[in-house]
């Protein structure tokens, strides 16, 4: 039992990981919790629903179609209410916060009111498919997960530290005024960023369709409050940290069941982070920018 | 067809021009937020109920609806509302139990008649002498359908999961757990979840490895047919019995097969060949476009006892209509005889359910 | 004496800001603190009012060991500063940020601030008039509604003095106040700056300025590269030839001198 | 004449609107010294279950319990508030949520105690009671020309008014003091503010803790007004709820707190004519209003343009 | 090259710039002086497109720029080093540097990257600190090390000098003068007016948001009313 669920918990932790590099981008970036991501990857996991289910695509299309409906989103979350409150007098820093929240409410009851209350299934042959390795069964799904959280945080890793759009973006996160007198046009990265930030999302809602078979318009609140507690525990804007920290929530939230009191689960992400931030209060792996100089 | 014509008092103020006697019904529905499905569901069962029942020309009734959201502070907002007019003769809903304790009490304080037609924890109609209902508790309900889950399969071992975070499923866990002990059966594993989980699968792991011969979930059908979707991939084959709210179509929407095994018991059979429902399932599916469910039905036959009670009354007066409401007896509705006992909660008979070939059948 | 450094030491990872510094100021003296960039004068008022704590070594304040004391602690005993990048309540009138600097001196507390009794109303009075005079002191007074974010840059620089003298230390740290000030305006700290010492406050300044540290400064310390390079008159200063080589420069350098 | 101007649904959402009023304070005191609390919802749950249990199980008055429940919630606020300095921005806001989540879950799973989700039920009612002790000092409501339930939420919305007036005094008599200047100091610049002297440790646990304390007694009283609570009612999406009212309403004044509350607590009313639509407008609203004023409504130039602004300071 | 013709620049309501006329020839040091709150750096801001001015126009090079983007202003050749030493401070000094060449593709940034490493020896040191944790001159080094990476036609400084020690200033000084003798254009603020008008070609004189004196270097270092506002101290050692 014990392989099986840390099979569980894999599985569960690379799919946190994967929603909070959405989270994590966004916020390395500008400095922004994006509280409408749970409900842009809930949009993704519909589209999935949509093609592969009424209109019978074929999976690679869904993955498509949900990547481009996503990133249309993201770009829609930055034009309208990101970039209206970017660069203006007195803004509180808490307006973002708030307007995304507003994103948040509209996207989940839109999509009440276009796909209905409750659950819809996500049926593909795709998620049918297995391995059984001795007593155990594995999913390809579940192969499939793992490989693309692996290969996202690889790849977004390069991306920040090596390219030079990468640390345009970091750049601009730094100082916004300072990366645009350096040359970096701003608003493109800007809108970049939520806009790969939004299709990673939107990804991650596909899988989730696939894996657990279940999407509703509720799904992106609970999703969406363990990639914040990851990003918390990993270290906010942290790539790697995503990764680990979603892969330990999934484990442990697996193995509490496992071995502990289920009743607990939604708690665990949360005391978790209590007590890591109050070990380490940037994060396993944020790094303490020194704030005394600014 | 009972309690006799006795609306012919015309001096009655509450009778419109054409001599028919009228009320107003408020009626407090969860209608926006998650669970929205079953507030649907049940105004749309009210509305059709009334339009029947108009249509018969015996009494007249409006309906005065208020969304609620699942919420208490909102359901306890919309019956002021609608107790604030003081041409309402009595109130239907909440939806949920948890909006109605919150609810029921005040509306009970102001003598004012209230039904629950979908709440089924229990104490709804103990709270005070004004509170009824017509849906059939958990605590009937589910030992009904552990009885004969158990006498077919002959089950000695059975594994439990249910919501912890919702007060329907706790309940109705409350009640399965009661059930099991009282049986002898033996308990394997009591797993939770919460609400919105979408990953069940460490639960049905450990589920799995304990070898059970049932499960008894109480789950509303959302995460209920995700829960098998989830455990019949994982290989677990073993019937489930569920509660209130896993009975619905939906569930065989969600799950497609792997709903064949869910066992539940219900006061509403819609595949039942019985002339009544077949009638109701009809109208039910021209006028919204979907098939009716148990919420729906329940509903349906909830205006019909106030539409019952307010003849005999033979007045929209809340204290004559609260007394021949309480003295409802064998009235014949599409769920059956109703009556109520004598804390106003609902006498009735339940028919226990399977889903085979994605479909439900009686379960004998 | 009143401030008293011993030996310190910090360091940053691998990076060694301080090594073994030690000097001390006398009371009511102006000490000057001069070196080339990086050489560990912020990191230095940094240790004495113990943003960071140093790696060892101990500063000793009228005769008290202060090294592991909370800041505000510090602040309390009498030493206060101002920052090098400005660091004032930015969104707070002129007058409020002064006030603020006057916290150690009152008392009055949640109860008493709302239930106004007649010993707050007194202090705040206090408090509100002290501030005045010290606004009026740096040449701020007709500006105390103003948000301080909306002053120029050497008015900024003016109200953290203002907002420091405020606390009534006994010992005030100025991290180059003369930063992005031209001569006439220069001209005018020194006279504030006098002005601060003639009522029996002792000074300890950064500044790169040197026609104004030399004016100025009773005594100075000279750090390199984290350590003491030499300490003196501003006339022994001026003549040490490590001075000149290493910070000074020449003649022929441009110095403004 | 006053039996027919009171209108008991009117009252009803007056009520709640004052209760949301306390929530939005929770949020904006430590908010004025830069601390973003999400734990409100959690407080709350703490206030409600600590008053709710101790006049159900030992018939305490109910004034009692309430006072109960907003201490229990201020200790639990000096308790976390003290390890939680060491957080701040969004690591504190999101460890708050975390708090909020934990309590619930604690308040799910502790059964014997709380019932669960099931709640709790039968809790005395604030307005029954002073109708009761009314009658029992020979008051009839009958007497002022009202019905007894016009009585019980007449009593209600006059209890909390009265609180909710006495908290705006304490807060803002408070800002405008020693206390409120080092409490805005921290939340511009904690590094400077200490470096004058003020115990920023000390200020940031006096706010957070007034914070739970205006949280838990609004909870205490939520649960004597609705007469029944259960964990769900202090979820995550009651933390945003309240912290919406602040920053909506404007998280600068005091006013705008008062403000967020009750237009947003009454804006779901009104529109409960397009009730199917009503959280659609609202997710609308929020973005465009935060991008026509993202200070929020209110604030102090806003203000001070309505005159608003008295002699000293003004209500900041 | 470039020519400010009645620009007028608001912060919110408060009106910063009151119609600044403005003109600085190619190959030429021009310098910027001024009280505090003048509307020195307002004006090098507008400039550099940090600001949009309300009214008046900016042209470089006889195209009108006015309102165009910091990023695009940089690759016509303006690059601002901008007061108070704005680095990346979560980034390392040598990443600062790189992000100094960034709309730069030729294959000299290595190289020159040395080079300026060469000039502040103390740079190359740090390589790999995080440029925030430097000391404030050190700061101040590197944000003009790396405005020089971008390789401008016009470079504009605003008070580059701030925060250094006396040997650097004058090596500061000495740089100026070196990039603008090998072609580049430089504008240059400064509270140190004497050693900015050494070095300077022409210089203007703000005053409350507007250009109050303008003339030859020499002739406002011999300016009765420059030398009593700015270069008024008797005081030497
Ligand atoms: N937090 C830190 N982490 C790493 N190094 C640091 C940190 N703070 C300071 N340093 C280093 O310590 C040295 C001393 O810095 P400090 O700020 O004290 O210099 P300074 O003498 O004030 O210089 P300046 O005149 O330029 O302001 C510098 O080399 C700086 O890079
Ligand atoms: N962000 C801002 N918001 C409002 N007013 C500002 C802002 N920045 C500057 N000002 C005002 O604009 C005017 C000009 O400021 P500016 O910074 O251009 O002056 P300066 O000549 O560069 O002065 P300094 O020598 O102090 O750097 C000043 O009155 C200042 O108060
Ligand atoms: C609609 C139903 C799921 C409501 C549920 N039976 C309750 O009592 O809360
Ligand atoms: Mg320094
Ligand atoms: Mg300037």
């Amino acid at each position: 039992m014990l392989l099986e669920q840390i099979i569980n918990g894999i599985t569960l932790g690379s799919i946190y990981a994967i929603i909070a590099l959405g989270f994590t981008l966004v916020f390395g970036v500008l400095g922004i919790i994006n509280m409408a991501h749970g409900e842009i990857f809930m949009v993704g996991a519909f589209v999935g629903v949509t093609t592969t289910g009424v209109l019978g695509w074929p999976l690679w299309l869904a993955f498509i179609a949900a990547i481009v409906v996503t990133s249309i989103l993201g770009y829609l979350l930055e034009r309208f209410t990101l970039r209206p409150l970017r660069g203006k007098k007195g803004v509180s820093h808490l307006a973002p916060l708030i307007s995304t929240i507003g994103v948040s409410i509209l996207l989940e009851n839109l999509s009440h009111h276009i796909f209905g209350a409750g659950n819809k299934p996500f049926n593909t042959s795709f998620s049918e498919i297995s391995i059984n390795i001795g007593s155990i069964t594995v999913y390809l799904v579940q192969i499939v997960i793992f490989v693309i959280s692996i290969l996202l945080m690889i790849g977004l890793t390069v991306w920040l530290s090596k390219t030079k759009a990468g640390k345009a973006l970091r750049a601009t996160a730094d100082n916004l005024e300072t990366a645009s007198i350096l040359g970096v046009d701003t608003k493109k990265i800007i809108i970049l960023t939520v806009v790969v930030a939004s299709a990673i999302g939107g990804i991650a809602g596909i899988l989730v369709g696939m894996a657990f078979n279940s999407v509703s318009p509720q799904m992106g609140l609970s999703m969406g409050l363990k990639g914040l507690a990851i990003i918390i525990l990993g270290g906010m804007g942290n790539v790697k940290g995503a990764m680990v920290g979603g892969l330990i929530l999934g484990l442990s939230e697996t193995m509490l069941v496992a071995y502990g009191d289920s009743g607990y689960r939604d708690a665990i992400a949360f005391i978790m982070i209590i007590v890591i931030l109050l070990l380490r209060p940037q994060g396993i792996f944020g790094s303490k920018v020194s704030q005394e100089r600014r | 067809a009972c309690g006799g014509g006795n609306t012919t008092t015309e001096s009655n103020s509450n009778t419109g021009e054409d001599g028919v006697l009228s009320a107003k019904f408020g009626v407090i529905s969860y209608l926006t937020g998650a669970g929205a499905a079953y507030g649907e569901a049940i105004t749309n069962g009210l509305k059709l109920a009334q339009q029947d029942i108009n249509a018969l020309g015996e009494v007249n009734i409006e309906l005065v609806i208020e969304d609620s959201a699942g919420k208490a502070d909102q359901a306890l907002n919309a019956a002021q509302k609608i107790m604030s007019d003081d041409s309402i003769t009595a109130i239907i809903g909440p939806t949920l139990s948890t909006e109605f304790f919150a609810v029921a009490p005040e509306v009970d304080l102001n003598g004012i008649p209230i039904l629950g037609t979908s709440t089924t924890v229990d104490g709804i109609p103990e709270i005070g002498d004004y509170v009824f209902r017509n849906a059939v508790p958990e605590s009937l309900a589910i030992p009904a359908a552990i009885e004969k889950a158990v006498e077919r399969t002959g089950a000695t071992k059975v594994a439990m999961i249910y919501g912890n975070d919702d007060a329907l499923t706790k309940g109705g866990f409350e009640v399965m757990e009661r059930t099991a002990k009282e049986m002898g059966l033996e308990i394997t594993t009591i797993e939770t979840y919460q609400e919105g989980q979408s990953d069940y699968n460490a639960q049905l792991t450990k589920i799995k490895n304990t070898n059970p011969d049932l499960i008894l979930a109480s789950a509303l059908y959302n995460e209920g047919a995700v829960i098998m979707d989830q455990a019949r991939k994982m290989g677990i084959e073993i019937p489930f019995v569920g509660g209130n709210g896993f009975n619905s179509p939906q569930a065989i929407e969600i799950a497609g097969d792997a709903a064949n095994g869910l066992i539940v018991a219900t006061p509403y059979f819609g595949e039942s060949s019985d002339p009544k429902i077949v009638e109701f399932n009809e109208k039910y599916e021209k006028e919204f476009g979907k098939k009716p469910d148990q919420f729906a039905a329940q509903a349906y036959d909830a205006l019909f006892i106030y539409a019952d009670a307010l003849k005999r009354a033979g007045s929209s007066d809340r204290e004559a209509f609260r007394e021949s409401l309480a003295e409802t007896k064998d009235l014949e509705g599409i769920l059956g005889k109703f009556s109520f006992d004598e804390v106003g909660d609902v006498i009735m008979d339940v028919t226990v359910l399977e889903i085979k070939d994605g479909k439900f059948i009686e379960f004998e | 004496m009143v401030l008293e450094l011993k030996k310190i030491t910090k360091n940053f990872g691998g990076i060694s800001a301080l090594k073994d510094v030690s000097f001390s100021i006398n009371k009511g003296e102006i000490f000057g603190l001069i070196g080339p960039n990086g050489a560990g004068k912020t990191t230095m008022f940094n240790m004495i009012t113990n943003i960071y704590e140093p790696t060892s070594g101990e500063i000793i304040f009228n005769g008290e060991n202060i090294t592991a004391l909370k800041p505000y602690k510090i602040t309390e005993k009498g030493i206060c500063r101002t920052y090098q990048n400005i660091r004032l309540f930015s969104q707070m009138s002129t007058l409020h940020n002064v006030m603020v600097g006057g916290h150690s001196q009152s008392q009055s507390g949640v109860f008493s601030s709302v239930f106004r009794t007649k010993a707050q109303r007194k202090e705040e009075q206090l408090l509100k008039e002290k501030a005045e005079e010290l606004l009026d002191l740096v040449g701020l007074l007709e500006h105390k509604d103003t948000i301080a974010e909306n002053l120029a840059y050497g008015q900024q620089r003016r109200l953290e003095i203002a907002r420091a003298l405020a606390s009534n230390p006994s010992l005030l740290l100025l991290d180059e106040p003369a930063a992005g000030m031209n001569e006439n305006e220069t001209d005018s700290l020194y006279d504030l700056i006098k002005t601060v010492q003639s009522r029996g406050i002792t000074v300890l300044i950064i500044e790169h300025d040197m026609p104004l540290v030399m004016k100025l400064c009773d005594r100075i310390a000279v750090l390199n590269f984290g350590e003491k390079l030499a300490e003196g008159t501003p006339d022994e200063i001026q003549n040490n030839e490590a001075v000149i080589e290493a910070y000074l420069g020449k003649e022929e350098d441009e110095v403004d001198a | 004449m006053l039996g027919e101007i009171l209108n008991t649904y009117y009252l009803q959402i007056g009520s709640f609107i004052l209760i949301n009023i306390m929530l939005a304070i929770s949020v904006y005191v430590p908010l004025s010294s830069g601390q973003l609390s999400l734990g409100s919802a959690g407080f709350m749950g703490v206030g409600a279950y600590t008053s709710a249990l101790l006049t159900i199980h030992f018939d305490l008055p109910i004034f009692v319990g309430v006072i109960a429940g907003a201490l229990a919630a201020s200790i639990l606020g000096v308790i976390v508030g003290i390890p939680s300095l060491r957080l701040s921005g969004v690591y504190l806001a999101i460890a708050t949520l975390g708090l909020g989540e934990v309590i619930r879950v604690i308040f799910v799973n502790w059964d014997s105690l709380t019932k669960g989700s099931v709640g709790l039920t039968g809790i005395p009612q604030l307005g029954r009671e002073i109708l009761e002790f009314s009658r029992g000092l020979g008051f009839e409501p009958a007497m002022i020309g009202i019905r007894n339930n016009q009585f019980v939420f007449l009593s209600i919305f006059l209890v909390l008014l009265i609180l909710v007036i006495a908290i705006l005094w304490f807060v803002i008599r408070q800002q405008n003091s020693r206390v409120g200047r080092a409490l805005q100091s921290i939340n511009m610049d904690d590094r400077a503010a200490e470096s004058m002297g003020i115990n920023i440790t000390h200020y940031k646990v006096v706010a957070f803790t007034q914070g739970a304390f205006f949280a838990g007694l609004a909870g205490a009283l939520f649960a004597h007004v609705i007469g029944y609570i259960s964990p769900a009612d202090f979820s995550y999406h009651r933390a945003v709820e309240v912290l919406i009212f602040t920053v909506f309403g404007g998280s600068e004044v005091i006013i705008g707190s008062v403000f967020g509350a009750f237009f947003l607590t009454l804006m779901p009313e009104v529109l409960r004519f397009v009730s199917e639509f009503r959280y659609i407008i609202y997710g609308i609203l929020l973005v465009v209003l935060m991008a026509v004023r993202p200070q929020g409504i209110l604030d102090a130039n806003l203000l001070k343009k309505f005159k608003f602004k008295r002699s000293k300071g003004g209500v900041r | 090259m470039l020519k400010l013709t009645n620009v007028e620049t608001f912060y919110g309501q408060i009106q910063a710039l009151k119609g600044i006329d403005l003109e600085v020839n190619e190959g030429k040091i021009i310098t910027l002086l001024g009280a505090n709150g003048a509307g020195k750096s307002t004006t090098m801001k507008t400039i550099a497109g940090l600001l949009k001015p309300k009214n008046g126009s900016v042209e470089f090079n006889g195209e009108n720029v006015t309102g165009l983007r910091p990023d695009q202003l940089l690759r016509k050749g303006i690059s601002l080093v901008p007061e108070g030493r704005a680095i990346l401070t979560s980034m390392t000094v040598l990443e600062n540097l790189e992000m100094g060449a960034y709309q730069r593709n030729d294959k000299d940034v290595r190289n020159d990257i040395e080079d300026v490493m060469q000039r502040f020896p103390i740079l190359k040191e740090r390589q790999t600190q995080m440029a925030g944790t430097l000391s404030g001159g050190q700061q101040q080094m590197l944000a003009i090390a790396r405005a020089l990476l971008s390789k401008p036609k016009l470079l504009l400084l605003d008070e580059p000098s701030m925060g250094l020690a006396p040997l650097i200033v004058a090596d500061i000084f000495k740089i100026i003068k070196e990039i603008n003798e090998a072609g580049t254009t430089v504008l240059l603020v400064e509270q140190n007016a004497k050693q900015a008008l050494k070095i300077a070609d022409y210089g203007y004189v703000m005053e409350t948001g507007k250009i109050i004196i303008e003339g030859s270097a020499q002739s406002l270092l011999e300016d009765p009313r420059v030398v009593e506002a700015y270069l008024g101290r008797k005081s030497t050692s």
